[in-house]
C-alpha cells in the first residue's frame, strides 16, 4: 500500500509530469485558458492515461516481451493509445453527447499528448508490473490534473492583467509555468527512492 | 528475416484488431451534425451587412466553421472576436482592416422630404427595416435598423443618413474610469455656472 | 420596547457634517417663477402628459397620468402656465435631456380642488391604495420607486414588519432627521394609514442613534401607539433597505426578490408622510423637503421645497459663494452625483443639494493600482468582493464580474471611500453593470434582427420561387401557342404583347445585373412592394 | 510547386508559423533536452528527419486513407520513422541517445508532426510535403538550439560543450568559454524553470520583432484599403 | 469649480494612497530588522539597502521601458518594501550582487511581467529568493552564526561591508569564519540519527530553543501584531499558518519527540514569524477572500511542515508561500463569500 | 453494411502495420550488432574508468559474484560484485555500495579496490544531491572524489576517515558537509567489507602487499 501511495505522491508533487518531467505541455499550454475547458481536459486525460497505461502494459508484456519485439514498443504503444483514444471519442459521442460537449474537443489532442506515451514508456524503464502500472498512469494523470487546472486559474487572473504587450498570451503563459515549477522544486527530496 | 517475419505478423495482428474494433464502432457510435455552426452565429452581430465577405452572418459562421479566420466582422468588433476565440479556442486576433473598422452603432434616417420612394433601399435592406410603397415616402423603422448601411448606397437620391444612436437617460452608463482624463481634468465652471 | 437590533461587521464611518443644517427648523422655500417637471421621476414607465402648451394649471392639478402598472402621476406644484412640453436637462448622472413640462409660475399658488380620502378610516385597503396611487407618491428615500405599486404587493403578501426608514446614514443629509424630529405625530399618522393597508405584525420606525431630537420627539409621539421606535447605531450605509431590514429582523432579502418576500416592507419616513398628507389632506405629492448643505451656501438649512423648483434658484435662495463652490452634488457625498449645470429642477428623489467648498469634500487622490489589502470587502455591506468585481470590470470579464454577483452590488460606494488606493470602484461596477445591460439588449436585438433575415430569406426564396413558376407556365403557354400558330416557328415579333413585355423585363433585369450601379426603371416585379 | 509556394513555406515553417513558438508545439522536447546546444541539436535533428520523412509518406498515401483510420494510420507511419531514427542513433551516437533518453521515442507524440501530417501534407503534393516537412523541423530545431545555446551559455558558462557525442571526437575541442572561468553558473537556467522562463523570454521577443517589422512595413506599404472585401449580402439593387 | 462629470460617487475618501500601507507594512519589520542586526550583525542592513536600492532600480527600468513615467509606480513603495522583505530573509554576508539577481527576478519577473502592482500571482520577494536558493545554494546557505552561540564569531560593520562587497575581509578572510549552520540545517541535517537530547546539546540551541532565531521570531511576531493592530492585513492567513504549524509539530512531537522538531522549534525558529506575517499576508499574492486567506494559511502551514520535515530544505517558508501562491487564483474561485442574499437565511426576527 | 466497414479498415489498417513494421524490422535487423555494441561499451564504461586497461584481461562485466543485500555495502537488492583479472589472477574488484546517508537521499556508488585493500578510485552512479552544493561529488562538477585513489584502511588511519570537520582528512565542499561525509563512510565501510571478505575472493591474489 506504502508503496502505490509513494508512487502517487511522486508522480503528483515530486516528479510532476508537467513541471518537472516535461511531459504534456502542449495541451498543458493549450487548454488552459479557461478552468472549465481544464476540468474537461483533467477529465479525459485521467481517463484515457490510465486506461492506456494499464493497455501498453498488457500488450508489452502478453506480446512483445514473448517474441522478444521489444524495439516495437513504441508504434505498438501509439497504435494501443490512439485506439484508446478513438474508441473512447466514439463512444462518448454517441452515448453521451453532455460529456463529450465537455471532453469531445480535448479527446484526440491527447493522442498526441507525449505524457501518455511517456507513461507507457517509463513503465518499461521503471519496470512497474500491472498494478504499479495502473498507478503510475493514474499518479500521472493526477499530477497533470492538478497543475494544468490550477494553471488555468491563474491564467483567468492574468487575463485581467495589464501584462506588457509582447509577453501578453503564450509567453506569460510560459513565465508562469516557470514561477510554477519554481514553486514545484520545493518538493525535491520528499521522496528519497 | 524470421525476426522481420514476426515482427510483421504480430504488428499486423494488432492492427487488425485495433482496425476492426474501429471499423466497428465508427458504425456502431455514428452520430451526425455540427452544432458548432449555430454556436459560432449566435455570437456574430446579425448586422447582416456582408463587410465579411459573405452574404450575412450565417455563412460566415459557416465560413469560420470551415477554419476561415474569424476577424472579418466589422460591426461585431472586438468582443465578437474575443467570444469567437473562446468558443473556438483559437488566438484572439485583431480585426481585419480590410473588412472595415469597427465604429459606434448607428442607424438609417430617411431624409423624408426628399426621398422619390423609388424602393430600392427597401430591397437592399436585409431586415425589412424599412416602410413605404414605390413612388411615396419611406421610413425606417428604428427599432429594427441594424446600422448595415447597405441602403445608403442604392438610394438614387443619396437622402439616407447614417447616424449614431443617441444616448438616454436609459441607456446611457459610466465609462470605465480614466478613459476620459481630459474631460474629469478640464475645469466646467463655465457650463455649470449659469 | 425591546431592542431588535443586531450587530454588524461591515459598514463604514465617514465624517457625519450634520450639524451644518440642523440648526434652524424647516423652512418654505420660495415659489419659483418656473417650473421643470420631468415626467419621469421614479423607476417605472414615464408618466404622459395630458396639458398642452399655453394651459393654465392649478397648484396640484394632474399633469402627467401614469402610463403603466409602475407609473406615477405628475401634478403641478404650484399654478401657472405650461409654456412648454420639451426635452429638457434633467436631474440624472449623464446631465441628458428628457421630456418634461415647463410652468411659468404665477405667483398666486392657487390651489385645486383639494380631495381628501373622506372617512379614511373606514374606506377599504383597495380605495386607499388608489388614492395614493392618484397623488403621485413616490418612495422619497431612494430610488423613487410608485409607493402604490410597493404597497399593494405587500398587501397581497403576509407582512411582518413594516419598517420606516428614518435611518439617514449619508453624511450631510438631514432632511428625514427634522421631518421627524419636527412632525413626528405626521410620521406616525402615516405609519398608521400604511399599517392599515398592509396589516404587519409589528411596525418599526428604525433611526441612527445621531439624531436624538428625533428619536425623543418619536418616542414621546409613539406613548400608547403601535409603533416601535428602534435606534442602531451610526454606520454608513446601514439605511440601505436591505441593510436595514438586516440589521432589524436579521433576514436578507434574497437576491432578484423584494422584502415583501420575507415578510417586510420598508419606506422612508418622508414617505409615510406623503402617504398621510395625501389621504389626510387630499395634497399630492408636489413638494418635498430637501437639506441645502455645504461650506459654500451661506445659509444652510431644510427647507420644503416645490417640485420642479431649478436648483439655481434654490443656491440663490441659499446665498451661494459662488467663488468657493466646489462641487454641487444632489444627494449626498457617498452616494449623490455631480451636477453638471444649475438649471435642473429638484425631482421626487432630490434629498440634499450639497454645495461643496474647495477643501471640503477629502477628494480622492490620483488611483492607483488595487493592492488587493481586502479593506473594501470588510466594508461591503453586500458582502461582495469589490477587488475582485473591480478586476473583472476593468478587464471587462463581466461573466467572471457577473459570477461574483455584480449585480448584487447597490453602488453604496463604502469599499471606494475605504480603497487606500483611492479606486473609483463604483464607477467600475457602473460601467460593468451599464456594459452588461447594453450587451444583453443588443443580443436580444440581433436575435430579432436573425430572424427578420431569415424570414425575408425565406419570403424572397418563396417570391422567386413563385415567379419561377409563373415565368415557367407563360414560357409554355406561348410555347404552345406559337406551335399552333405557326408550328415551330419562333420569331420574336410574334409574341403576344404582355409575354414580349415579360422576356424583356427578364432580358433588361439581366442586363442590370452587369451593370450594378446602372438604374433600373422597370421595377413592375420590385420585392419590396 | 513554385517559387513564391516555396518561399512561402519557408517562411511559414521557420518564422510566421514557426512550431515552437507561434503554434506552441513540441513543447516537452523543446524544454526538456534544451539544457546544452548539443542536446538541442541531437534532437532538432532527429525530428527534422521524422518529420520530413512521415510528411513524405503521408502525401504519399494521402487518397487511400479513410477518415476512421486516418489517425491511427499516420500515427503508425511516425512511430515507423520515430523507431528508426531512435534505432540508428542508438547505433550511431550512442551516448546522445542515453541523454536524450525518452524524448526520442517521445518524437512520435510531438505534436508538431501530426498537426503537419494532418494539416499539410494530407493536403498537399509530396514535394510541397516533403518541403514543408523539412522547414518546420528547421524552424523547430533552430529554436532548440538557440534556447539550448542560452541555457548552456547562463548555465555553465559555456556553448558547444559536448559536441563530440554528434560529431565524433573532432568536435571535442569547439567547446567555448564564453564566461570567465570562475563564472558560478546560474542553475536556474538548467533546471525546469529556467527552460520555461527562457521559453517565454524567447516568445517575447519575437512578439516584439513581429511587432516591429509589422510596424516598418505598415509605414512602408501603408495601410490596407478599409473594407475592401465587403459584399452586398441583399444581392445587387435592380 | 471642478465639477467633474460623469466621476461616480462616492466623492469622499478615506484612503491615503498604497505608500501609507506599504510604509507602515515597511516600519513593522523594524523589530525584525534590529534583532536581525543585533544577532547575526550588520550585514542584513547591507542586504536590506542593497536589494532596496535594485528593486528601486529595475521597477524604475521597467516601467520605462514599457513607455511610461515611473514616478507614478515608485510612488506606491511596494518595490520598496519587496526588497526589504528580500533582503530581511538573504543571509547577511552574502555578496552584493545576489541581491541584484534576486531583485531582478522579483521586481523584473515575478512582478513587472504581471503588469506591475496588484497585478502579480506570486510572492515576489519569495521568488527572487527561490531562485537565488536553487542557483547560488552555496552564497544562500552560509548564514551568520548568531550571538551568544558558542564559537561563533561575528563581522564587525568594516569586516562585513567588505565581505558583502569583495567576497574578502581586508585581512583576507572569507566568510567561512563568521558562519555556521543554522538551527533548522541542524533539525534537517540529524533528526534521523540523533534524539532530541543530542540535537539539542548543539551550540545552535539553548534551553530546547534556537538561540538567536527565537528573540529574531519574537520580534517579528511583535511587528506582526502591530500589522493586525492596525488592520495593514487581516489576521486569517497568518493565525491559520501558525496554529495549522503549531499543531501538526505537536502532534508528530508528542509522537515520536526524537524524529519530529517541538512546536517551539517550528514557530521560532528559521524564517516562521517572519513568514507568517510579512510573507504569507501579501495581500497581492495570498488568495482574496477570508475564509480563502484562511485556507490559505493552513495550505501554507501544512506545506511548511512537510517540506520542512520531508524535503530537502531546512526551512520551508518560501516555497510554501509559492505554492500556495498557485493554489490562490483557484481558491479564490470557490472561496467566494455567500453575497448578501444569496442562500436560504431565514431566521426570524428577534 | 457494418461487416463492410470493420473488415475495409481493418485491412487498410493491416496492410499500414505490415509495412511500416517492415520497415522497423528492417532497420532494426540491420543495426543490431552495433547497438548491442554500443550497450556493452557503456556498461563497461564505467568499470573500465575505475579499472585502468593494464590490470584487466577478462570480461570484466560478465565476471561477477552476487553481493547480498545489506550488510555494510548498504545496498538494498543483491548486486554484482565484479571482478578484474589479468592472466588469471584477480587484480581488482569493483563494489556497488549505497551511502544511505546523503543529503537528499541514497547515494549509489562503485569503489574500486585492489586485493591490498588500496582504493582504485570511487565513482558516483546516482545521487540527488543538491545542484551546487552536494553535486560536486560527480567528477564533471569537481574532482573531490578522485582524491579517495589510493587510500586504504591504514592509509589514513581509521579516525581519519571522516570529514575535516569531525576531526578528519577529507575535505567538504562550502556549504556542503553531508554529502562528503556520506561519502566518505561508505568508502570507509566498503573497505571494512573487503577486508572481511577478501578471503572469499575466488582465487587467490596477484601481487601481495609488499
Ligand atoms: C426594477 C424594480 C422593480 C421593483 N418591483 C417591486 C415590486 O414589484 N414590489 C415592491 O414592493 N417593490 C418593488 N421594487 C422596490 C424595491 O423593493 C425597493 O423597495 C426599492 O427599489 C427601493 O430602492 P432604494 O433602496 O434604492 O431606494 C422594485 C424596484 C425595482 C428597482
Ligand atoms: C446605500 C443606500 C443608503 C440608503 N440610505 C437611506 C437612508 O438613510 N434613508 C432612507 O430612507 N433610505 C435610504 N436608502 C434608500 C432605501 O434603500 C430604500 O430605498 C428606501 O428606504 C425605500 O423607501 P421609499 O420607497 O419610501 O423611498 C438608501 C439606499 C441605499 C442604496
Ligand atoms: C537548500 C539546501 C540544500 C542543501 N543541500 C546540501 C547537500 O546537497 N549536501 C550537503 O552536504 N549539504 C547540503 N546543505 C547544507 C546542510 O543543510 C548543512 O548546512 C551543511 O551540510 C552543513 O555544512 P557546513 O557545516 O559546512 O555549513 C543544503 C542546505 C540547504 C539550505
Ligand atoms: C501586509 C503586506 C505584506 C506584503 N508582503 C510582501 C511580500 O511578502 N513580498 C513582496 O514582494 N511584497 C510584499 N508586499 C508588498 C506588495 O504587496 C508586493 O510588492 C506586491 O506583491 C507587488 O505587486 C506586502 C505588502 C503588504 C501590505
Ligand atoms: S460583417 Fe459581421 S455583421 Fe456583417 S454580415 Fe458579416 S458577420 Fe454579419
Ligand atoms: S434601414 Fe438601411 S441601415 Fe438599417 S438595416 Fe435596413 S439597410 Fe441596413
Ligand atoms: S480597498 Fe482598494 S486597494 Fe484594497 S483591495 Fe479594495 S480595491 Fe484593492
Ligand atoms: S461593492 Fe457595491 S455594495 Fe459593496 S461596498 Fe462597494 S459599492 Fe457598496
Ligand atoms: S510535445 Fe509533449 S505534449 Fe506536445
Amino acid at each position: 500500500m506504502t508503496e502505490f501511495a509513494l508512487i502517487l505522491v511522486s508522480t503528483v508533487l515530486v516528479n510532476n509530469f508537467l513541471l518537472v518531467q516535461f511531459l504534456g505541455l502542449c495541451p498543458f499550454m493549450g487548454v488552459s485558458n479557461k478552468l472549465e475547458t481544464a476540468f474537461g481536459m483533467s477529465l479525459a486525460t485521467t481517463f484515457v492515461l490510465t486506461l492506456s497505461s494499464i493497455c501498453s502494459y498488457l500488450t508489452y508484456r502478453y506480446l512483445l516481451l514473448p517474441l522478444d519485439l521489444v524495439y516495437l514498443r513504441t508504434i505498438s504503444f501509439i497504435l494501443v493509445i490512439a485506439v484508446v483514444v478513438q474508441f473512447t471519442e466514439m463512444v462518448v459521442r454517441k452515448t453521451s453527447p453532455l460529456l463529450y460537449r465537455v471532453l469531445g474537443i480535448f479527446l484526440p489532442l491527447i493522442t498526441t499528448n507525449c505524457a501518455v506515451l511517456g507513461v507507457a514508456l517509463l513503465n518499461l524503464q521503471k519496470e512497474h508490473g500491472f498494478l504499479q502500472s495502473a498507478v503510475y498512469g493514474f499518479g500521472a494523470a493526477a499530477g497533470f490534473s492538478l497543475v494544468l487546472i490550477l494553471f488555468s486559474a491563474m491564467r483567468e487572473r492574468i487575463a485581467g492583467a495589464d501584462v506588457p504587450e509582447p509577453f501578453r498570451g503564450s509567453a506569460i503563459a510560459m513565465i508562469t509555468a516557470g514561477l510554477m515549477s519554481l514553486a514545484f522544486m520545493g518538493f525535491s527530496g520528499l521522496i528519497r527512492f | 528475416m524470421s525476426m522481420v517475419l514476426t515482427a510483421v505478423l504480430a504488428l499486423m495482428g494488432l492492427a487488425i484488431v485495433f482496425g476492426a474494433i474501429l471499423g466497428f464502432a465508427s458504425e456502431r457510435f455514428k452520430v451526425e451534425g455540427d452544432p458548432i455552426v449555430d454556436q459560432i452565429d449566435a455570437l456574430l452581430p446579425q448586422t447582416q451587412c456582408g463587410q465579411c465577405g459573405h452574404p450575412g452572418c450565417r455563412p460566415y459562421a459557416e465560413a469560420i466553421a470551415e477554419g476561415e479566420p474569424h476577424n472579418h466582422c466589422p460591426p461585431g468588433g472586438e468582443a465578437t472576436i474575443v467570444a469567437l476565440s473562446e468558443l473556438l479556442g483559437r488566438e484572439i486576433l485583431e480585426l481585419d482592416e480590410e473588412h472595415g473598422e469597427e465604429k459606434p452603432r448607428t442607424v438609417a434616417v430617411i431624409r423624408e422630404a426628399e426621398c422619390i420612394g423609388c424602393t430600392k433601399c427597401i430591397q437592399a435592406c436585409p431586415v425589412d427595416a424599412i416602410l413605404g410603397a414605390a413612388k411615396m415616402m419611406h421610413t425606417v423603422i428604428e427599432s429594427e435598423c441594424t446600422g448595415c448601411d447597405l441602403c445608403v448606397e442604392p438610394c438614387p437620391v443619396d437622402c439616407i443618413d447614417m447616424v449614431e444612436i443617441p444616448p438616454t437617460t436609459r441607456s446611457w452608463h459610466y465609462d470605465l474610469p480614466g478613459r476620459n482624463r481630459q474631460l474629469i481634468a478640464t475645469d466646467l465652471r463655465g457650463s455649470v455656472g449659469a | 420596547m425591546n431592542m431588535i437590533a443586531r450587530a454588524f461587521g461591515w459598514g463604514v464611518h465617514p465624517p457625519e457634517n450634520k450639524s451644518q443644517s440642523t440648526a434652524a427648523p424647516i423652512q418654505q422655500a420660495p415659489v419659483p417663477s418656473r417650473l421643470i417637471l420631468p415626467v419621469q421621476q421614479h423607476i417605472g414607465a414615464p408618466a404622459e402628459a395630458v396639458v398642452e402648451v399655453g394651459q393654465r394649471v392649478r397648484k396640484g392639478e394632474v399633469i402627467a397620468e401614469a402610463s403603466g402598472f409602475v407609473s406615477a402621476p405628475v401634478h403641478a406644484p404650484s399654478s401657472g402656465t405650461v409654456t412648454a412640453i420639451c426635452e429638457h436637462a434633467v436631474p440624472h448622472p449623464s446631465g441628458l435631456a428628457e421630456t418634461c413640462i415647463l410652468i411659468e409660475t404665477d405667483g398666486l399658488d392657487e390651489w385645486a380642488e383639494r380631495k381628501p380620502l373622506a372617512d379614511h378610516a373606514t374606506q377599504s385597503p383597495v380605495a386607499l391604495l388608489e388614492h395614493i396611487r392618484g397623488c403621485g407618491v413616490a418612495g422619497l428615500g431612494g430610488a423613487g420607486f410608485p409607493t402604490a405599486v410597493k404597497l399593494g404587493s405587500g398587501a397581497r403578501s403576509n407582512i411582518e414588519f413594516l419598517l420606516l426608514n428614518g435611518v439617514e446614514c449619508e453624511p450631510y443629509i438631514t432632511a428625514d432627521d427634522r421631518l421627524m424630529a419636527e412632525r413626528a405625530r405626521a410620521v406616525l399618522d402615516g405609519a398608521g394609514l400604511l399599517a392599515r393597508l398592509v396589516r404587519p405584525k409589528r411596525t418599526l420606525v428604525v433611526i441612527e442613534d445621531n439624531k436624538p431630537d428625533a428619536i425623543r420627539a418619536l418616542r414621546a409621539a409613539a406613548d400608547g401607539a403601535n409603533v416601535e421606535i428602534v435606534v442602531i447605531p451610526t454606520k454608513y450605509p446601514s439605511g440601505g433597505e436591505k441593510q436595514t431590514i438586516q440589521i432589524v429582523t436579521g433576514r436578507e432579502v434574497p437576491h432578484g426578490g423584494i422584502p415583501a418576500d420575507i415578510g417586510v416592507i420598508c419606506l422612508n419616513v418622508g414617505t409615510a408622510v406623503a402617504v398621510r398628507d395625501a389621504v389626510i389632506d387630499g395634497t399630492p405629492l408636489i413638494s418635498r423637503i430637501v437639506t441645502l448643505t455645504g461650506n459654500a451656501l451661506g445659509r444652510r438649512g431644510n427647507f420644503e421645497v416645490l417640485l420642479g423648483t431649478p436648483i439655481g434658484e434654490l443656491l440663490r435662495h441659499c446665498a451661494l459663494e459662488d467663488d468657493r463652490l466646489d462641487r454641487l452634488i444632489m444627494g449626498g457625498p457617498m452616494m449623490g452625483f455631480t451636477l453638471p449645470s444649475r438649471d435642473l429642477p429638484v425631482v421626487k428623489t432630490t434629498n440634499c443639494i450639497l454645495a461643496s467648498a474647495v477643501g471640503e469634500l477629502r477628494t480622492p487622490g490620483p488611483e492607483q493600482p488595487c493592492i488587493r489589502c481586502g479593506l473594501c470587502a470588510d466594508a461591503c455591506p453586500a458582502r461582495l468582493l469589490p477587488q475582485q468585481l473591480y478586476w473583472y470590470a476593468r478587464a471587462s470579464e463581466f461573466e467572471r464580474a457577473e459570477k461574483h454577483h455584480l449585480f448584487d452590488c447597490i453602488e453604496c460606494g463604502a469599499c471606494a471611500y475605504v480603497c487606500p488606493s483611492n479606486i473609483p470602484l463604483v464607477q467600475y461596477y457602473r460601467y460593468a453593470k451599464g456594459e452588461i445591460r447594453h450587451a444583453e439588449q443588443e443580443r436580444i436585438k440581433a436575435e430579432r434582427s436573425r430572424e427578420r433575415f431569415e424570414s425575408r430569406k425565406e419570403r424572397l426564396a418563396r417570391e422567386e420561387a413563385e415567379k419561377e413558376a409563373r415565368r415557367k407556365e407563360r414560357r409554355e403557354a406561348a410555347k404552345r401557342k406559337a406551335q399552333e400558330k405557326s408550328g415551330g416557328d419562333d420569331a420574336a415579333p410574334a409574341l403576344a404583347p404582355e409575354i414580349a413585355a415579360a422576356v424583356e423585363r427578364v432580358r433588361q433585369k439581366k442586363a442590370a445585373r452587369q451593370r450594378d450601379d446602372e438604374s433600373d426603371t422597370g421595377n413592375a416585379d420590385g420585392s419590396g412592394s | 510547386m513554385n517559387g513564391v509556394e516555396w518561399r512561402e513555406i519557408t517562411r511559414q515553417g521557420l518564422w510566421k508559423n514557426n512550431p515552437a513558438l507561434v503554434q506552441l508545439l513540441g513543447l516537452c522536447p523543446l524544454l526538456a533536452v534544451t539544457g546544452t546546444v548539443v542536446n538541442a541539436l541531437g534532437l532538432g535533428a532527429a525530428t527534422m528527419l521524422v518529420l520530413s520523412g512521415s510528411n513524405l509518406c503521408v502525401s504519399l498515401i494521402r487518397n487511400l486513407v479513410t477518415p476512421t483510420i486516418r489517425l491511427p494510420a499516420f500515427v503508425m507511419i511516425i512511430a515507423a520513422f520515430t523507431t528508426c531514427v531512435e534505432l540508428l542513433m542508438e547505433a550511431l551516437s550512442f551516448e546522445l541517445f542515453q541523454i536524450l533518453g525518452i524524448f526520442i521515442p517521445l518524437i512520435v507524440t510531438n505534436c508538431v508532426i501530426l498537426g503537419r501530417a494532418e494539416g499539410f501534407a494530407s493536403r498537399n503534393t509530396p514535394p510541397a510535403a516533403l518541403l514543408d516537412g523539412f522547414m518546420m523541423g528547421l524552424g523547430f530545431t533552430v529554436v532548440l538550439v538557440i534556447l539550448g545555446g542560452a541555457r548552456e551559455l547562463l548555465g555553465q558558462g559555456t556553448l558547444f560543450d559536448g559536441m563530440h557525442l554528434l560529431f565524433g571526437e573532432g568536435a571535442r575541442g569547439w567547446r567555448l568559454h564564453l564566461l570567465p572561468e570562475d563564472y558560478p553558473g546560474f542553475l536556474l537556467a538548467v533546471l525546469p524553470p529556467g527552460a520555461f522562463i527562457g521559453m517565454g523570454l524567447l516568445i517575447a521577443l519575437k512578439n516584439e520583432t513581429d511587432r516591429r517589422l509589422l510596424a516598418r512595413r505598415r509605414a512602408l506599404e501603408g495601410r490596407p484599403v478599409k473594407g475592401s472585401k465587403r459584399v452586398r449580402t441583399t444581392g445587387e439593387i435592380a | 469649480m471642478s465639477n467633474a462629470v460623469h466621476v461616480s460617487s462616492p466623492h469622499l475618501a478615506a484612503g491615503g494612497g498604497a505608500q501609507r500601507v506599504m510604509l507602515q507594512v515597511a516600519a513593522a519589520t523594524l523589530p525584525g530588522l534590529l534583532a536581525l542586526l543585533w544577532f547575526f550583525g550588520p550585514g542584513t542592513l547591507f542586504q536590506v539597502l542593497l536589494c532596496m536600492f535594485f528593486g528601486v532600480l529595475i521597477e524604475a527600468l521597467c516601467v520605462l521601458a514599457r513607455g511610461r513615467p515611473p514616478l507614478p509606480a515608485l510612488r506606491d513603495c511596494s518595490a520598496l518594501l519587496s526588497g526589504l522583505l528580500l533582503g530581511l530573509s538573504i543571509p547577511p554576508l552574502a555578496p552584493w550582487w545576489i541581491s541584484a539577481v534576486g531583485m531582478l527576478f522579483a521586481i523584473g519577473i515575478a512582478k513587472q511581467l504581471y503588469g506591475g502592482l496588484g497585478a502579480n500571482l506570486f510572492n515576489p520577494a519569495m521568488v527572487g529568493y527561490v531562485v537565488l536558493l536553487i542557483s547560488f545554494p552555496v552564497e544562500m546557505t552560509q548564514w551568520s552564526a548568531p550571538a551568544g552561540v558558542a564559537g561563533a564569531s561575528q563581522a564587525g560593520f568594516a569586516d562585513a561591508m567588505q565581505l558583502v562587497f569583495t567576497g574578502a575581509t581586508a585581512a583576507g578572510d572569507g566568510i567561512d569564519g563568521y558562519t555556521m549552520a543554522t538551527a533548522l540545517d541542524v533539525v534537517r541535517a540529524n533528526r534521523l540519527t540523533l534524539t532530541e537530547q543530542e540535537l539539542l546539546a548543539f551550540p545552535q540551541f539553548d534551553d530546547g530553543i534556537a538561540t538567536g532565531w527565537f528573540t529574531v521570531n519574537l520580534a517579528f511576531l511583535a511587528g506582526g501584531i502591530f500589522l493586525l493592530w492596525r488592520r495593514l492585513t487581516s489576521w486569517h492567513a497568518p493565525v491559520a499558518m501558525l496554529g495549522t504549524i503549531a499543531v501538526l509539530a505537536f502532534l508528530f512531537h508528542a509522537n515520536d519527540p526524537d524524529r519530529f522538531a517541538s512546536p517551539l522549534i517550528h514557530l521560532f525558529s528559521g524564517a516562521t514569524m517572519f513568514g507568517a506575517f510579512f510573507i504569507a499576508t501579501d495581500p497581492v499574492s495570498c488568495a482574496t477572500s477570508a475564509r480563502g486567506r484562511l485556507y490559505f494559511g493552513i495550505g501554507v502551514g501544512c506545506l511548511l511542515f512537510v517540506i520542512r520535515t520531508w524535503g530537502s530544505y531546512p526551512d520551508a517558508v518560501a516555497f510554501a508561500v509559492l505554492l500556495m501562491n498557485l493554489a490562490a487564483p483557484l481558491l479564490d474561485q470557490y472561496t467566494i463569500p455567500r453575497a448578501y442574499g444569496h442562500g436560504a437565511k431565514r431566521s426570524s426576527g428577534s | 453494411m457494418i461487416l463492410n466497414a470493420v473488415s475495409r479498415s481493418g485491412l487498410v489498417l493491416g496492410l499500414f502495420a505490415v509495412c511500416t513494421v517492415a520497415f522497423i524490422a528492417i532497420t532494426a535487423a540491420a543495426t543490431a550488432e552495433t547497438r548491442a555494441r554500443n550497450a556493452e561499451m557503456a556498461a563497461r564504461k564505467s568499470l573500465y574508468e575505475l579499472v585502468p586497461a593494464g590490470l584487466r584481461d577478462n570480461d570484466l562485466l560478465h565476471d561477477t559474484v552476487t553481493a547480498p543485500a545489506g550488510g555494510l555495502l548498504g545496498n538494498e537488492t543483491e548486486q554484482p560484485i565484479h571482478i578484474a583479472r589479468r592472466n588469471g589472477r584477480v587484480t581488482a574488484v569493483v563494489l556497488p555500495v549505497t551511502a544511505p546517508d546523503g543529503y537528499s537521499g541514497r547515494i549509489r556508488l562503485l569503489v574500486g579496490v585492489r586485493p591490498d585493500g588500496t582504493l582504485l578510485g570511487v565513482r558516483v552512479v546516482e545521487h540527488r544531491e543538491t545542484p551546487g552544493l552536494g553535486d560536486k561529488i560527480d567528477p564533471r562538477k569537481s574532482d573531490w572524489i578522485l582524491g579517495f585513489a589510493g587510500k586504504s584502511l591504514t592509509d589514513p588511519e581509521p579516525p581519519g576517515w571522516q570529514v575535516r570537520k569531525q576531526g578528519g582528512t577529507f575535505d567538504t565542499f562550502t556549504g556542503a558537509t553531508i554529502t562528503p561525509r556520506a561519502v566518505v563512510r561508505a568508502v570507509y565501510r566498503t573497505l571494512r567489507h573487503f577486508e572481511a571478505h577478501a578471503r572469499d575472493l575466488p582465487d587467490g591474489r596477484e601481487g601481495d602487499p609488499t
